[in-house]
């Protein structure tokens, strides 16, 4: 039997919350699972939905994203924007065949560290019982077959075009 | 970027903080294979001058220029290696911190997984930082003016604290005089002090100061501008009368043909002439013509002041006229008005001659208004009983959820007033008293011995059986339905957000909570800021407020504005929206995304332009920026992808 | 460029043909390009074989356009013959550059499209369910036919792509620019797609207002203001996050943008961009109420993705490993 | 004489109550209740009642079933609403006061001396008989379960009823009368 | 629009006059209400007593029923009626909890609710959908001389309604003055007359009857209007009860505004069943001039 699957979970905090929220329970010497890898940005209003893609097409087995709690957002309501993200992010996941356990958005304010451990842990375990994010999925297979299979010569000539010279 | 890129990381023990649990040695032999890296160390105690050190020296001597330091939360020492960096002329912003205490060793058992948690960290900040461009924080000069918005009890000591520290303020108030709901009333609780005669000696002092100019009847129209250089239009409503000219010897007053004008400020207890002064101790004491109801604009006919006035100062002519004016900073003291009970047919207001208002009945005992300080029913007998209705409006879901506060004690002082002058019944009814400030309790215990009826339980229903008022309501603490009979019913109505409320948010760009009333930056903290640097709160715009909380407020806002004009620049973070114009599409997504108005649109260009001055750097414009036009400095989408590759790649 | 004639190709692959319409559609036009060109491949115009291009020099053909994505082992084997015999390869039309509509294949395998396409539709009349296999035996003799892929890809996943010039299909006179450029010589740097930097709003004439959306529709339930900006109206339209070039065309015609030029300049997922610009025009206060509003969008990966999943970051759905 | 001093004793107070009529449509709110006596202000019935309905509401949260049940308020509350319209805090005073009635019935839990529950259930049994109300059926049969006195004082309105035509003498009938049937059970066998 | 009429148990008995004027009305004005198939009782106070939800569930089977029959709106006169159907209707659409047990409910007896059709009052209908200027046109006979008491009840306005406010309604004032009355406005309008609980408690419910007679009484109102068949039945048939409880000898007429409409369009008080009443009202009439 090999090692237990350990998930690898991107974690997109919002400086004034949940990053703060993330340092208290550090700074409470609260355990948690070490699977959860920190992105810090200003606002969970910054997060781009392409993040969340980034970080699953770059293997990711889960992205926990978290801002401040509605009505506290630093700026007002970045949150909530985010929020609307989330909203139709869901869906899209769904269609793209991504379980929904696999996406979170949580408000941890800057006092709560047991919170932040509360949702890392429970992502970790239920991203646990689904298993590894697929990637390659099979069909992404066959490109990069391909581009094994490409010998030095066709890449030669694929970068020598161009127009008279 | 044709220079070469030379990372130095520096893997901080924290003592045995880190080190405990994470293998620093490892994580910096992993680093110094990564791309770029040049150097990596580890060492001691990053923070400290021998580690600071460290860093110097490598920039000097190895060239390095991108900085890693994989330690402690950077809401803790980002600022302190950025000062490093710079004080050996290296942009702080090529700096990135890797945080392996907080987020690793502090929070994870087991000293391999830490390990390689320190690792995934590292790969990111240093696959990152190559991208980081140099930032450079800025300043902008400030305005040391001050505007008040609103001439109240609130704006009046803002505006006069701001004046006494050698600062030029300007008040702008919508009414002909300035005052506000203080000048109305009669005694001040819990001292019982004439209210007209601490207010009015601040009113003067307004008008006197060489560095306090007035705005009466005006407006503020548009706010341009941020922090330090706001451009502020206001509105001179025509008052029909020249200031300059005008003694304010009031015979156009008494010639004035038209008189019976319900007296607004009177709260229509009586009734006014077209031109008149709002009340005797007005600031200015100058007089406004109604024009929607004097017969010189009604009709064309008429004219009587301007042919009495011995300084020709009456002006038909007079337009409203707009000026513009640069502040540094804005304090809003709006105040309040009242709920108007009739609303809830329930308590039959308007619908009964006797039920009145708490501000009517303040009116009614002032020796200078309407009754001449004594209480009367409309037939012109004086009462044989009075019933105080607490929580009219307030407290109530049906109108406003949160409690007046300051009602209670007003209430307590108004029984106090009607015992006093008609010693008849009084009752009062309540839900619960809330009584807070110094000296309330004291105040209440006071009135409680002088013989009001204090009935818990809420006045529900005002009807009339046989020509005579009843209150109904339920006795909580006997647990009896009660119907109370009496002559007349004062209705402490809640107090609520003027009707401007919303305009003028909009035009200051600042937020309202949900109850309506202006919404401050921080409820404990930061009371009296907005979320819109440069703006603050006082009073009761921000939420019901009685004399005390309002004056302290007004001289703390004052404090506010002082302290940040007196700073004489404005500081811009680095960290900001830009837009990249080639990119942009134009298609203003962005422009209502931000809280803080600092998106505009180019209507020439076609594109969205951002003001740095007001942009705080949350970077919800780019995050919803469909063409990645919009980019935030220090967090760009190719900054976190690359990091996000980077957290991946271990 | 010489003053001898240019060499040119042009082929079609996995798409709807509707790009070599569009060179057709280029008009007396044509007649230019044949004094400066001579055409040496375009198997839906002429007869040619692709032993023919096997037989040229590597290198041979100065230019091609190449439209239509990669499905099958036929488009790869072609598109990869090409690369190596021409100087230029332009990816013609969007299907090239970004997989297009028939990208939409990805949130499929390829079993459950063959079962549908050889099985389930309602005109197949197939009894023995046989789905074709790229070697069979018919007669005693062996059959060879292209393998399908698991999924679409565009063109640049297999070979370099030097220029791009998307669109369903891309313009008559943006061709015609496109050719004209080549002749003078004047291309950008290799790697470019040959459109202006801006996006579809920057064409599109409408007033764009308030942008805050109470209610998503769709393009049936409502007959637009002309003048006002279809996403303010409630229509969910691809043009912020679309490329320019087109001039608009939908949106004049009260359509909202579907999004057919592809993502704007430097863009990673323009699906990703697209639906986080649309989604936030319903921000409000209230978390439930922007769920339903935002709920009324009912197939965003469809919707945002019409034609560029094979170019998005997750290029269609995740399927696990078939065990 | 007056009653024997009495205290609450907690172990006789029943903390489940509240949920209980919390549960009931429009009773979720009850745990908001500030006591003001807006309720009992506004109520017509109020000079009548034994508690008064802002008072039932803090029975019912101090858990003090048994007063609960057994009081007259609930019975003589004509839902009129101006209680529930009025109430500063969103409770529906009048839903809560259903709650106590049906929790009342089911339990058994009314005084014996009080007659509604007797006619509220015949009510019940008529619909669930015709599908629709009946009420020469209503009243007979409310007269013999209970006191036959009383039919005799509503002897006069039914004769005068019958005089005007507007007592419909054959009871008019659900066609589906299972239909009916079947929801009446389904609610009234429910614990 | 499409109306599904649900009559109310009580229009085959105590209120056959409102059933038989609110059918004649409809029909002089060209209003039509079809009556919902097998429609059954509305669960109303007694039942809400028994059990509330039961009470609901049987509302919400009316409103299934309408939908069924393809009704864009259920339209009832009875006050009591609309109050439980607009229950259902407000539970189904805004209580989840409710909504979840009506729908299983209703599957369990074989029908579907989907909470489409909407809940009307008559008195709504008349006033605000057919519009108070199109029945002026049709209005032979002007009511001039007859002072009126509108009296609402709770239920039209309370707790929530559609159409009319819970404290100061007004639906009614608007369309008698058009019709030529007098319109008196009593204190006493929105209270209870305690029909629903008056077999049971009937001592403590004359005191409210006494004060709603009283008051039109003192107003000099000739006759107390309604809308609603359980107002009518406990302020005409206990007239007689609050005389002898209180000394008084109240003698006012009890009349639906669907008679006082019908009267105006120029039926006959036979054709509204107006002699059903006890307080007859025809002494009243008479001196109407033209009746």
């Amino acid at each position: 039997m090999t090692k237990e699957f350990e998930p690898r979970i991107v974690g997109i905090l919002c400086n004034w919350c949940s990053y703060a929220g993330a340092d208290l329970a550090g700074i409470s010497r609260i355990k948690y699972p070490p699977n959860v890898r920190i992105v810090r940005v200003m606002c969970s209003g910054r997060v781009d939905p392409s993040f969340v893609l980034k970080a699953f097409a770059e293997g990711a087995d889960g992205v926990l994203v978290s801002g401040c709690h509605p009505v506290d957002c630093h700026y007002i309501e970045g949150n909530y924007k985010m929020w609307a993200r989330k909203v139709m992010l869901e869906t899209m996941l769904q269609q793209l065949g991504i379980e929904p356990e696999r996406f979170r958005l949580t408000w941890v304010s800057a006092n709560e560290g047991e919170l932040f451990k509360q949702y890392v842990t429970e992502m970790v375990d239920a991203v646990k019982k689904l298993g590894p994010f697929q990637k390659p999925v099979n069909w992404m297979t066959e490109l990069l077959e391909h581009e094994r299979s490409l010998g030095t010569a066709v890449q030669e000539i694929a970068a020598g075009g161009g127009v008279g010279e | 970027m044709s220079e070469e890129i030379k990372i130095g990381v520096y893997v901080c023990h924290c003592g045995s903080n880190i080190a405990d649990k994470v293998d620093c040695a490892a994580v910096a032999e992993f680093a110094s294979k990564l791309p770029n890296v040049t150097v990596a160390r580890d060492f001691q105690y990053m923070c400290a001058d021998p580690g600071q050190e460290l860093i110097r020296k490598d920039i000097k001597e190895q060239g390095i220029n991108r900085v890693v330091v994989a330690s402690c939360s950077p809401r803790m020492h980002e600022p302190t290696f950025r000062k490093v960096c710079e004080s050996v002329g290296l942009n702080g912003y090529f700096f990135e911190m890797a945080n392996i205490r907080e987020h690793v060793s502090w929070c994870t058992e087991d000293r391999e997984a830490a390990t390689e948690k320190a690792k995934a960290l590292v790969a990111a900040a240093v696959a990152r930082v190559p991208l980081q461009e140099p930032l450079y924080e800025r300043y902008a000069d400030m305005n040391d003016r001050v505007l008040v918005i609103g001439g109240g009890i609130a704006g009046i000591e803002a505006a006069l604290k701001v004046s006494g520290g050698n600062k030029e303020v300007v008040i702008v108030e919508k009414e002909p005089s300035i005052g506000g709901t203080m000048a109305k009333l009669d005694k001040t609780f819990p001292t019982l002090d004439c209210s007209a005669c601490i207010l009015t000696p601040k009113m003067v002092e307004c008008a006197q100061r060489d560095n306090v100019k007035l705005y009466t009847y005006s407006e503020v129209e548009k706010v341009d501008g941020y922090v330090g250089n706001f451009t502020v239009t206001i509105r001179k409503k025509a008052r029909s009368v020249d200031l300059d000219k005008c003694t304010g010897c009031g015979l156009c007053i008494t010639k004035c043909p038209t008189k019976d004008i319900p007296h607004e400020w009177e709260e229509n207890l009586t009734t006014r002439t077209a031109i008149f002064t709002p009340f005797p101790q007005a600031v200015p004491n100058k007089p406004v013509i109604d024009r929607e109801n004097c017969r010189y604009f009604t009709t064309g006919k008429c004219g009587i002041c301007a042919k009495v006035c011995p300084t020709d100062a009456v002006d038909f002519e007079q337009e409203d006229e707009l000026v513009t004016e640069d502040f540094g900073a804005i304090i809003v003291a709006t105040g309040f008005e009242l709920f108007d009970p009739s609303v809830g047919p329930q308590w039959g207001f308007g619908k009964f001659d006797n039920v009145i208002t708490s501000l009517q009945f303040e009116r009614m005992v002032n020796a200078s208004g309407p009754t001449k300080g004594k209480v009367l029913l409309k037939n012109g007998e004086e009462p044989k009983s009075i019933a105080i209705l607490h929580c009219i409006g307030s407290r109530d879901e049906n109108y406003h959820e949160y409690c007046s506060r300051f009602c209670c004690t007003a209430a307590l002082k108004l029984a106090h007033l009607a015992k006093e002058k008609t010693n008849g019944d009084v009752y009062s009814f309540y839900i619960d008293m809330r009584t807070f400030g110094k000296g309330y309790e004291e105040f209440y215990n006071r009135i409680m011995s002088e013989g009001i009826h204090f009935i818990r339980g809420k006045g529900t229903e005002v009807v009339e059986r046989k020509g005579q008022l009843l209150v109904r309501t339920e006795d909580t603490l006997l647990g009896k339905y009660r119907e109370v009979p009496v002559d007349m019913v004062v209705l402490m109505a809640a107090c609520q957000p003027g009707q401007d409320t919303e305009k003028l948010a909009q035009t200051l760009a600042i937020q309202r909570s949900a109850d309506g009333f202006f919404l401050e930056a921080h409820p404990k903290l930061e009371p009296l800021k907005t979320a819109t640097d440069g703006i603050f709160l006082c009073g009761a715009c921000q939420g019901p407020k009685d004399i005390p909380d309002s004056v302290a407020q007004g001289a703390g806002a004052a404090s506010e504005a002082l302290s940040l004009i007196s700073a004489g620049k404005v500081k811009i973070s680095p960290i900001v929206a830009r837009c990249d114009e080639d990119k942009c599409g134009g298609c203003m997504i962005c422009i209502n995304l931000c809280p803080y108005t600092a998106i505009s649109y180019d209507e020439e260009k076609k594109v969205a332009v951002v003001n740095e001055a007001k942009c705080k750097g949350c970077g919800t414009c780019s995050g919803s920026c469909p063409t990645g036009a919009m980019t935030n400095t220090n967090f760009t989408d190719e900054q976190i992808m690359t990091q996000i590759e980077g957290v991946l790649a271990v | 460029m010489s003053d001898k004639k240019l060499k040119l190709g042009l082929y079609w692959a996995a798409g709807c043909g509707g790009c070599d319409v569009a060179v057709l559609d280029i008009d007396e036009k044509i007649l230019d390009v044949a004094e400066v060109a001579d055409i040496h491949f375009w198997p839906i115009a002429m007869d040619f074989k692709y032993k023919d291009v096997a037989a040229m020099d590597d290198g041979f053909l100065d230019v091609c356009f190449l439209n239509g994505a990669i499905r099958n082992s036929e488009n790869k084997e072609v598109a990869e013959l090409l690369r190596a015999k021409s100087k230029v390869l332009v990816a013609l039309g969007t299907c090239a550059c970004y997989g297009g509509v028939i990208g939409l294949a990805n949130f499929c395998t390829r079993e459950e499209i063959l079962e549908t396409a050889f099985k389930k539709t309602v005109s197949t009349d197939n009894p023995e369910g046989i789905i074709p296999q790229p070697v069979s035996e018919v007669d005693g003799c062996e059959l060879h036919i292209p393998e399908v892929y698991e999924a679409v890809y565009k063109l640049d996943d297999f070979v370099n792509v030097d220029y791009y010039l998307p669109g369903c299909p891309p313009r008559a006179e943006l061709i015609a620019k496109a050719i004209d450029a080549i002749v003078a010589g004047q291309l950008p740097e290799p790697g470019s797609v040959l459109l202006p930097a801006k996006t579809v709003c920057d064409e599109c004439k409408r007033e764009k207002k308030d942008r805050h959306v109470d209610e998503f529709k769709r393009p049936w339930e409502l007959i637009p203001d002309e003048e006002k900006c279809l996403l303010d109206q409630g229509l969910v339209c691809m043009g912020p996050a679309t490329r320019a070039g087109c001039g608009a065309a939908c949106t004049n015609v009260n359509m909202p943008c579907r999004g057919c030029y592809g993502p704007a300049e430097g863009v990673i997922d323009q699906g990703a961009k697209a639906m986080s610009a649309v989604a936030v025009t319903a921000v409000s206060t209230n978390l439930a109420e922007m769920e339903k509003v935002i709920s009324q969008v009912k197939d965003p990966a469809g919707t945002f993705y019409m034609y560029g999943l094979p170019n998005s970051l997750l290029r269609g759905r995740q399927m696990k490993e078939a065990k | 004489m007056s009653a024997p001093a009495e205290y609450l004793r907690e172990e006789e107070l029943d903390h489940n109550l509240i949920y209980e009529v919390a549960s009931f449509p429009g009773g979720h709110k009850i745990f908001s209740c500030q006591q003001c006596g807006s309720c009992s202000g506004s109520c017509d019935m109020a000079q009548d009642m034994d508690y008064t309905p802002r008072k039932m509401i803090e029975m019912i949260r101090a858990g003090m079933r048994k007063e609960v049940l057994g009081a007259n308020a609930q019975w003589l509350c004509t839902t009129c609403y101006y209680c529930t319209v009025r109430c500063p805090r969103g409770i529906e005073p009048t839903e809560v006061l259903y709650a106590v009635k049906s929790i009342g019935i089911r339990d058994r839990g009314v005084d014996p001396n009080n007659d509604s529950p007797k006619f509220y259930e015949t009510f019940c049994d008529t619909v669930h008989k015709f599908g629709r109300q009946h009420e020469p059926t209503l009243m007979a049969i409310y007269a013999f379960k209970g006191n036959p006195l009383r039919l005799m004082g509503f002897a006069p309105l039914g004769i005068g009823m019958l005089a005007k035509g507007k007592l419909g003498l054959a009871p008019s009938r659900v066609k589906n009368v299972d239909e009916v049937r079947k929801l009446i059970d389904r609610y009234r066998n429910k614990v | 629009m499409r109306y599904g009429y649900m009559p109310g148990c009580s229009s085959h008995a105590s209120s056959v006059d409102y059933e038989a004027s609110t059918k004649a009305v409809a029909k002089a004005l060209g209003i039509d209400l079809v009556e919902i198939e097998d429609w059954n009782c509305c669960g109303t106070a007694p039942i809400s007593s028994v059990n509330p939800e039961m009470a609901v569930a049987l509302s919400a089977r009316n409103l299934a029923l309408a939908e069924e029959q393809g009704f864009d709106a259920v339209v009832t006169a009875c006050a009591a009626c609309f109050n439980m159907l607009y229950k259902a209707w407000d539970n189904f659409a805004n209580n989840p909890g409710m909504r979840k047990q009506l729908e299983e409910a209703m599957s369990d007896i074989g029908r579907t609710l989907k909470g489409k059709a909407e809940v009307r009052h008559l008195l709504d209908i008349i006033v605000n959908d057919y519009g108070l200027e199109k029945i002026e046109q049709l209005v032979t006979k002007k009511l001039t001389g007859l002072k009126v008491v509108p009296y609402y009840g709770c239920l039209l306005g309370r707790p929530k309604s559609n159409f009319e406010d819970a404290e100061e309604p007004n639906s009614m004032d608007g369309l008698l003055a058009m019709l030529g009355t007098e319109v008196l406005d009593s204190d006493f309008k929105a209270r209870c007359c305690g029909s629903s609980t008056i077999f049971t408690k009937r001592s403590y419910m004359l005191r409210l009857l006494h004060d709603i007679l009283e008051d039109a009484q003192r107003l000099g109102g000739d006759m107390i209007v309604v809308a609603c068949p359980l107002c009518q039945m406990n302020l005409d048939a206990y007239q007689t009860n609050v005389n002898s409880a209180y000394g008084t000898s109240f003698n006012i007429p009890v009349v639906y505004f669907t008679q006082l409409l019908g009267l105006a369009l120029g039926l006959s008080p036979q054709q509204l069943a107006m002699d059903k009443a006890f307080v007859s009202s025809q002494k009243v009439l008479n001196r109407v001039s033209n009746l």
